[in-house]
């Protein structure tokens, strides 16, 4: 037994958080405690166990024949192949996996939800301002959260970033911020506001507007009972020093949302912009999946949704690759990440069409995989950069190394596939 | 066919004006990556009669390897789709060619492999929020072809604007040189002393260089006598890199006068003049103050400047200068990214057309030609156009143009709005032509010196085997947009016009010593208020071997 | 009316998007290259127009589509020339991104009618797209320029984000019409709830209406009413919480 | 040639060639289109002196307007395409844009030559006007305290005809009176023309140039003032004693020819000595209509 250490600082990808202040207790080749004890990173990074084992229609297999019977599914659906960039991944595997995307001429989707690709879309007509975690730790001292507590998602972007901490602006902390609350349907704001507003599910965008105008300032006529409380939010948010509009970007508890909240949280944020200083923080999940657009605009130009088909990158958002997968249109797929986050969008088409997985849990993959080959976890097991949700990139110090590198595995897949040839 | 080790390149006509060669037919030679004094009469040839022969293109500043410039790609959706690159048609065994997409900010292959196909070899990230220093790395890592690096922004930075106040210009110097080796950046940049975080607190923006900012008793004059005297003390290659306040601003020459006058006597490299060069506000139109800025350029040799030109057509504006791109983006109309940056800067981005029927496009094209042509020494007034900021880096070659052939400029001239064009030099006709020596000091040994680049920008022994080889051909723009042929490194990279290797680039950047006790303070500093850890924020794994300093 | 004719020969068995078979030019092109147009099956791939539809005539400037295009997709999306009437009803995405030309869609069409690819700030910037029937969700969405009109109902968010153009209801118009419109018409002949940050200006008769109204009764044969030629409006400016230079016509009785 | 005991000489009308463009009124009632249509048209008789020479071309039915509301056209004609676009805009501006309830449009859609107007005309919205493409067509809403003022953006114009004209010489003043007003009267109303002046009729016929003043681009016709008979090279048989000039404005030839037709046949009558026209000898103008082809067709 191997004689108990501790890792850190430490970053967990367990929510878009990014905390990167973990200290991680490592004993007997387990993790056997964390702090602070943050209950998503517990789950993120449970005792840091994972299986390693290989897979190749589901008999096991040597790595050498796996990544040989991937290449060759793989290359003879070139053309026809979707990557999936799924979470827990490094950016480094994202990169190799993208080379590999792009050799094989395959589409490619990431994990991005539908709400936060709405708001990724909004962004492109509009722009936003936004701002990195650390600035709203130290300027924010108006607050409006949209439609979300962060606490049971993001359970330490309450006190990290916030509402607790001391800013450089903020010197008095909680005390020096204004809270306000606002519910949407199911969707609650935190419990500890200053002021708190609810409103109907309808009625969410036609509130985004009226704080809108009131930050352009221009002058409606009388609002309708539900929204003459956001008017009075909008002037809290106006005379603000540095005022902080929080939401969350991905799929929440009311399932009615208005597709153009996103754009009106955007819309909202640069209006403010006149007054006084805003930005809009968007809450995103975990696992590296903000790394994976950061590497696809780099790589393509487009966050998501790009098709390598024909010959340069082309967007797609219309037509996510996932959904095109499902219709039919994918020959072959190839997961690179945890694949148990794609749940059953998958077992359909990998009843018909070869699926490869190489990431973390691969074997344990809810579909019929043809090949699947265990890695590491980014940042449990693998190091390299992942991405916070405001898209500061971290290095990740993983407290258990030894797991098969995602990054790696997948540039030997791509050396297998090359080796096959790729031109036509 | 690997690359060969040695490669004599024959009979060009070479300008290698850092070893005083002007166009004479000469050999280059090339063994194991550098250039050397002779080779074997047996060594492989590559037959240049008739060509002309330069030190592979050095840009000293642009953007395109950043965090920023990844927002920027974001926003830009509808550019990438008009121009997609495929990929290249490398040699066997080269790595696998990668395609992609331009626009103004092409992705981050098609950055690599535009640049070698335009005959430029090293370029610099001039712009790099330190919190984000991780992310341009990774970015340059997928940028091939070119040898670089980043500069890091200071300036705006809460612990440097603390010690600033507390009147610790030693700690702020080492500081510096934590950040710099932190970050694994090559220079310090400063954009808008003092405005961005003045834009952070509601102040919005510094309006000149003695303005208290955001309630400090710290003023931007005191952030450029800092990190100027730094960057010298720290014997950094390349000095502290300016982008002054009041950019794009009516009568903001007198800022920029000022900046210099204010480091008067010490090395100081000032970014994009053309952006500084303004007369007029105060009521008064805008007009052309080229001559006064240039003027004092000329008789101060402690004074570098690169231009900054404004080349009409799509550009994308992506600065740190996040105030200047909010009035941008009020006056434009056009969509807008800010993102404050946690204690150290913030980041800016407009789309924007310049449209030479444009009264106020037009004078900034003007200007920046101005700033050329009235130049006496063009070792220190080198070419950019502070990419893609006044336009794409793929417009160098028509800007070379413009400098060469006086006819050219003045039919385009015609075309321009001349409505504020009254007092600028350039309408009362500048007869000067750059010569080809001097478009080789310009765009590499120019530049490769200010950088502090012994190894780069000319062809004498030692120096790196970047060479870039063009035919001869009345069309400038066409001759410098289409080189017959690039070595990298030695490597030919792009043989008869096609790239066919695409070589990873050296990373160039410094790690100068300081004095290690600024680590407790800054770890103090960074526990309060940073959410990034201390042992986090540095980029370890930065490639290949700081450069020497001197 | 003579011109093409693209008759479906089966009926769509999944969503087939027509994006690619008007686009650009077309009006210059005989029967047998439109048949050589890909039309995109989900999940089934690429084939070409003439796999699904038998097309026939003679060019003239106008092709007809017979047949139910219920589950055809961005039918005339990218529209810059000629006229194309659907002689029944038509899926999602009709027009998208128009640029000119006419589409005439006699039944009834899906979701964003005429609206903008969702990757694109711009939707139609020219044409006219007249809907006999109803038009679904986020009609018109991001218009810079062009006239959308439907006999009958027309769902949310119609207009949103617009730029300018007009867009017509003769039956109700859904909530959220004319969201974050900068400049822009949207008339509504019947029901219509105006948002909170539209601001009623005056009730008046707005004399471009009637040359709008001429132009759909005797080019579309729409069901244009003297109440609504002669009619008032009430006029509200928005949307306040952008430009606000933008309209909402609602016709009154009073 | 006689017509009902009326002489046709032998001679020709000299015409130029000068811009013409068509704009429509309309107006909730007639009254207010024909208001404005008056004082559009008012003070344009010639281009010596106005600039521009326009008139009421004739009275427009709701189904013949853009808006189905009671119209008038009008046709403008100047020497210039730029001088068109200033007297439209400045016409328009002054005369309609003022004028409650009207609305202003281009009556020659079809002509490729095109001027800005409610381009120009729009700028007194001060930034609140608002612009609507209708059939491909731009259309300027500019607020005004009534309500809107709606203008087209552009308005057409084509080569047109100026100065088609025949001269009435009769025996008596009453005579040469009663003959205009005839011709007059049958011409009004006829598509494609106008007469520029009072009630369409010139009593100040001119020649070119001055015999005593050499900046004068015209002055009076003096051999055709009966009172100058004595002491001028008179052109008038000794019967005469007043002469009366139709001058005609057209969109082409062919509808000067066809109104020339119609108003010779009606000043052709008791107490008309002769049916004469003006010209230069043909060498001035490009367009010449002469009198006798004119009528012998109509006869046939």
């Amino acid at each position: 037994m191997s004689p108990s250490s501790t890792v850190a600082p430490v970053v967990c990808l367990g929510c878009g958080c990014g905390c990167d202040d973990l200290s991680i207790s490592v004993s007997g080749g387990r993790i056997v405690d964390l702090a602070p004890p943050c209950p998503l990173a517990r789950a993120w990074f449970g005792d840091g166990t994972v299986p390693a084992a290989i897979l190749r229609a589901s008999q096991p297999a040597t790595l050498d024949a796996a990544l040989a019977d991937a290449a060759d599914v793989l290359a003879a659906a070139r053309g026809r192949v979707l990557v999936v960039l799924a979470p827990d991944i490094s950016t480094q595997a994202q990169q190799a996996a993208l080379t590999l995307a792009d050799v094989l001429l395959a589409a490619v989707d990431t994990a991005t939800s539908e709400p936060a690709a709405a708001g990724l879309l909004a962004a492109q007509r509009r722009g936003r301002a936004a701002a990195t975690l650390g600035e709203i730790r130290n300027r924010a001292d108006v607050l409006l959260f949209w439609g979300v507590d962060p606490t049971p998602r993001y359970p330490r972007y309450v006190s990290r970033y916030a509402i607790e901490p001391v800013g450089t602006h903020v010197p008095a902390g909680r005390a020096g911020r204004t809270v306000i609350s606002v519910a949407i349907g199911a969707d609650r704001g935190p419990a500890e506001a200053d002021v708190t507003i609810t409103l109907a599910p309808d009625d969410e965008v036609a509130a985004l507007s009226v704080m809108r105008a009131a930050a352009m300032g221009n002058t409606l006529g009388e609002l309708p009972a539900a929204l003459a409380p956001v008017a009075e939010a909008a002037t809290r948010l106006v005379n603000a020093r540095y005022a902080v509009v929080v939401h969350d970007a991905e799929p929440g508890n009311e399932p009615r949302r208005d597709p153009y909240r996103a754009e009106g949280l955007i819309a909202l944020a640069q209006a403010l912009n006149g007054p006084t200083r805003a930005a809009l923080s968007s809450l995103r999940a975990g696992g590296n999946r903000s790394g994976a657009e950061a590497v696809l605009t780099w790589q393509t130009g487009y966050p998501m949704a790009v098709t390598y088909r024909y010959g340069a990158p082309r967007y797609t958002p219309a037509s996510r690759g996932i959904g095109w997968a499902v219709a039919g249109g994918a020959a072959a797929i190839l997961v690179v990440g945890a694949a148990a986050s794609l749940g059953s969008t998958l077992t359909d088409v990998a009843g018909r069409t070869p699926v490869v997985v190489v990431g973390p849990r691969a074997t344990e993959a809810p579909f019929p995989a043809r090949v699947a080959i265990d890695t590491g976890v980014a940042g449990i097991h693998e190091g390299g950069t992942a991405y916070r949700m405001d898209d500061v990139p971290l290095p990740l110090r993983p407290p258990l190394p030894g797991q098969r590198s995602a990054a790696e595995t997948v540039s030997a897949l791509l050396t297998a596939v090359r080796a096959r040839g790729t031109r036509p | 066919m690997s690359a060969p080790d040695r490669l004599r390149i024959a009979g060009g006509t070479v300008y290698d004006p850092a070893n005083g060669v002007d166009g004479e037919i000469r050999d280059v030679c090339i063994e194991g990556g550098r250039i050397v004094e002779r080779l074997p009469a047996d060594a492989p040839t590559l037959d240049a009669k008739g060509m002309v022969v330069m030190p592979g293109g050095v840009d000293i500043h642009a953007h395109f390897a950043s965090s920023s410039c990844n927002h920027a790609r974001r926003l830009a959706p509808d550019e990438h789709a008009a121009d997609p690159a495929p990929a290249p048609a490398l040699s066997e065994g080269e790595g696998p060619p990668r395609s992609g997409t331009g626009g103004t900010v092409p992705s981050t292959f098609t950055t690599g492999y535009r640049y070698a196909g335009l005959g430029y070899t090293t370029a610099f990230d001039a712009a790099v929020a330190p919190l984000t220093a991780r992310h341009s790395h990774s970015e340059l890592d997928d940028t091939p072809c070119v040898d670089g690096g980043i500069f890091v922004l200071m300036g705006n930075d809460e612990y440097l604007l603390r010690q600033i106040e507390a009147g610790e210009r030693d700690r702020a110097r080492d500081y510096a040189a934590w950040l710099l080796q932190a970050t694994g950046a090559y220079a310090i940049k400063i954009v808008n002393p003092g405005g961005v975080e003045a834009w952070k607190t509601g102040q919005r923006n510094v309006s000149g260089l003695d303005d208290p900012i955001g309630g400090r008793s710290v003023t931007p004059r005191a952030i450029l006598e800092t990190l100027a005297d730094a960057a010298n003390a720290l014997r950094l290659p390349h000095p502290v890199h300016i982008h002054c306040n009041n950019l794009g601003v009516a009568g903001n020459y007198a800022t920029t006068l000022a900046s210099m006058e204010a480091l008067a006597g010490r090395r100081a490299h000032f970014t994009h003049i053309q952006f500084h060069s303004y007369g007029g506000g105060g009521g008064q139109p805008w007009s052309s103050a080229a001559s006064r800025i240039i003027e004092y350029v000329n008789a101060h040799p402690e004074v570098s400047t690169d231009v900054g030109q404004v080349m009409f057509g799509p550009a994308m504006t992506i600065t740190a200068d996040a105030p200047v791109e909010y009035l941008l983006h009020k006056s434009s109309g056009r969509r807008w990214t800010n993102i404050d940056v946690e204690l150290e800067t913030g980041c800016g981005i407009v789309p924007l057309t310049y449209k030479d029927k444009a009264a106020v496009s037009a004078l900034q094209w003007a200007i920046g030609l101005e700033l050329f042509l009235l130049s006496t020494d063009p070792w220190r007034v080198v070419l950019s156009t502070d990419h893609p900021n006044g336009g794409s880096f793929l417009a160098y070659p028509a800007l070379i143009e413009l400098l060469m052939d006086r006819s050219v400029r003045d039919e385009r001239l015609k075309q321009v709005n001349p409505k504020l064009l009254a007092g600028s030099a350039l309408a009362d006709g500048l007869a000067r032509e750059y010569t080809l020596g001097e478009i080789a000091i310009i765009t590499r040994a120019g530049p490769a010196r200010l950088l502090g680049l012994t190894h780069k920008g000319h062809l004498g022994p030692g120096a790196d085997a970047d060479v870039t080889i063009y035919s001869r051909d009345p069309d400038i723009a066409k001759m410098f947009s289409t080189p017959r042929y690039v070595v990298k490194s030695g490597a030919v990279i792009v043989e008869e016009g096609q790239l066919r290797r695409a070589p990873a680039g050296r990373r160039l950047h410094v790690a100068p010593g300081y004095d290690q006790t600024v680590l407790r303070d800054l770890r103090r500093h960074f526990d309060r208020y940073s959410t990034v850890a201390f042992d986090n924020y540095p980029v370890r794994d930065v490639p290949g071997e700081p450069v020497a300093i001197a | 009316m003579s011109g093409l004719l693209a008759r479906l020969t089966s009926p769509l068995a999944a969503p087939a998007d027509f994006s690619a078979v008007l686009a650009g030019g077309w009006t210059g092109s005989p029967a047998a290259e439109l048949a050589t147009r890909p039309v995109e099956i989900a999940g089934a791939g690429t084939v070409p127009l003439g796999d699904l539809c038998s097309v026939s005539g003679e060019p003239d400037g106008t092709i007809r589509f017979e047949g139910d295009f219920r589950r055809a997709v961005r039918l005339g999306a990218g529209l810059s020339e000629g006229m194309v009437v659907v002689d029944g009803t038509a899926g999602d995405e009709v027009g998208l991104g128009m640029a000119g030309g006419a589409i005439e869609v006699r039944g009834d069409a899906g979701a964003r009618t005429g609206a903008a690819a969702i990757e694109a700030r711009r939707g139609m910037t020219g044409g006219e797209l007249v809907v006999h029937g109803s038009v679904g969700d986020g009609a018109g969405a991001l218009m810079r320029r062009g006239l959308l009109a439907a006999g009958g109902a027309v769902g949310h968010h119609a207009g949103a984000g617009m730029l300018a153009g007009t867009i017509v209801a003769f039956g109700p118009l859904g909530p959220s019409a004319g969201l974050w419109s900068k400049r822009g018409s949207l008339v509504a002949l019947g029901a219509v709830t105006i948002p909170s940050t539209y601001r009623y200006a005056c009730t008046y008769q707005p004399i471009h209406l009637r040359l709008l109204f001429t132009r759909l009764r005797e080019r579309y044969r729409l069901p244009v009413e003297e109440r609504h030629v002669s009619g008032r409006y009430r006029r509200y400016s928005g949307d306040l919480a952008d430009l606000g230079k933008g309209e909402i016509l609602e016709w009154t009785a009073e | 040639m006689n017509l009902r005991g009326a002489f046709i000489e032998d001679t020709f009308a000299e015409a130029f060639t000068m811009r013409v463009a068509r704009i429509i009124i309309t107006a909730r009632s007639p009254r207010w289109a024909r208001e404005a249509a008056l004082k559009l048209t008012g003070f344009a008789t010639s281009v010596i002196g106005c600039k521009v020479e326009a008139g009421i071309e004739r009275v427009l039915a709701e189904s013949e307007t853009p808006d189905a509301r009671p119209g008038i056209s009008i046709l403008l004609l100047t020497m210039s395409k730029d001088d068109m676009a200033k007297r439209l805009i400045e016409r328009i501006g002054q005369t309609v844009l003022t004028c409650p309830t009207t609305a202003c449009y281009d009556g020659l859609p079809e002509a490729p030559d095109r001027v800005g107007v409610g381009s120009a005309l729009r700028f007194f919205g001060d930034g609140f006007q608002a612009s609507k493409v209708i059939g491909g067509e731009r259309f300027w809403r500019i607020p005004v305290m009534e309500g809107e003022f709606l203008v087209q953006e552009k308005f057409g114009m084509v080569k047109g005809v100026g100065g088609g004209n025949f001269l009435i010489l009769a025996r008596s003043a009453d005579a040469a009176l009663a003959s205009a007003e005839a011709a007059a009267d049958a011409m009004a109303g006829q598509p494609g023309i106008i007469l520029p002046f009072p009630g369409g009729v010139v009593r100040s016929g001119s020649k070119v140039g001055s015999r005593r003043i050499k900046s004068m681009i015209a002055s009076t016709n003096d051999a055709f003032c009966p009172t100058l008979r004595a002491v001028a090279d008179s052109a008038l048989p000794e019967s005469v004693n007043s002469v009366l000039e139709i001058v005609i404005n057209g969109i082409d030839a062919n509808a000067i020819t066809r109104a020339m037709r119609l108003g010779i046949d009606a000043a052709c009558r008791e107490g008309v000595v002769s049916i004469s026209a003006g010209n230069y000898g043909g060498k001035l103008g490009p367009h010449h209509f002469h009198l006798r082809r004119i009528m012998a067709e109509s006869a046939a």
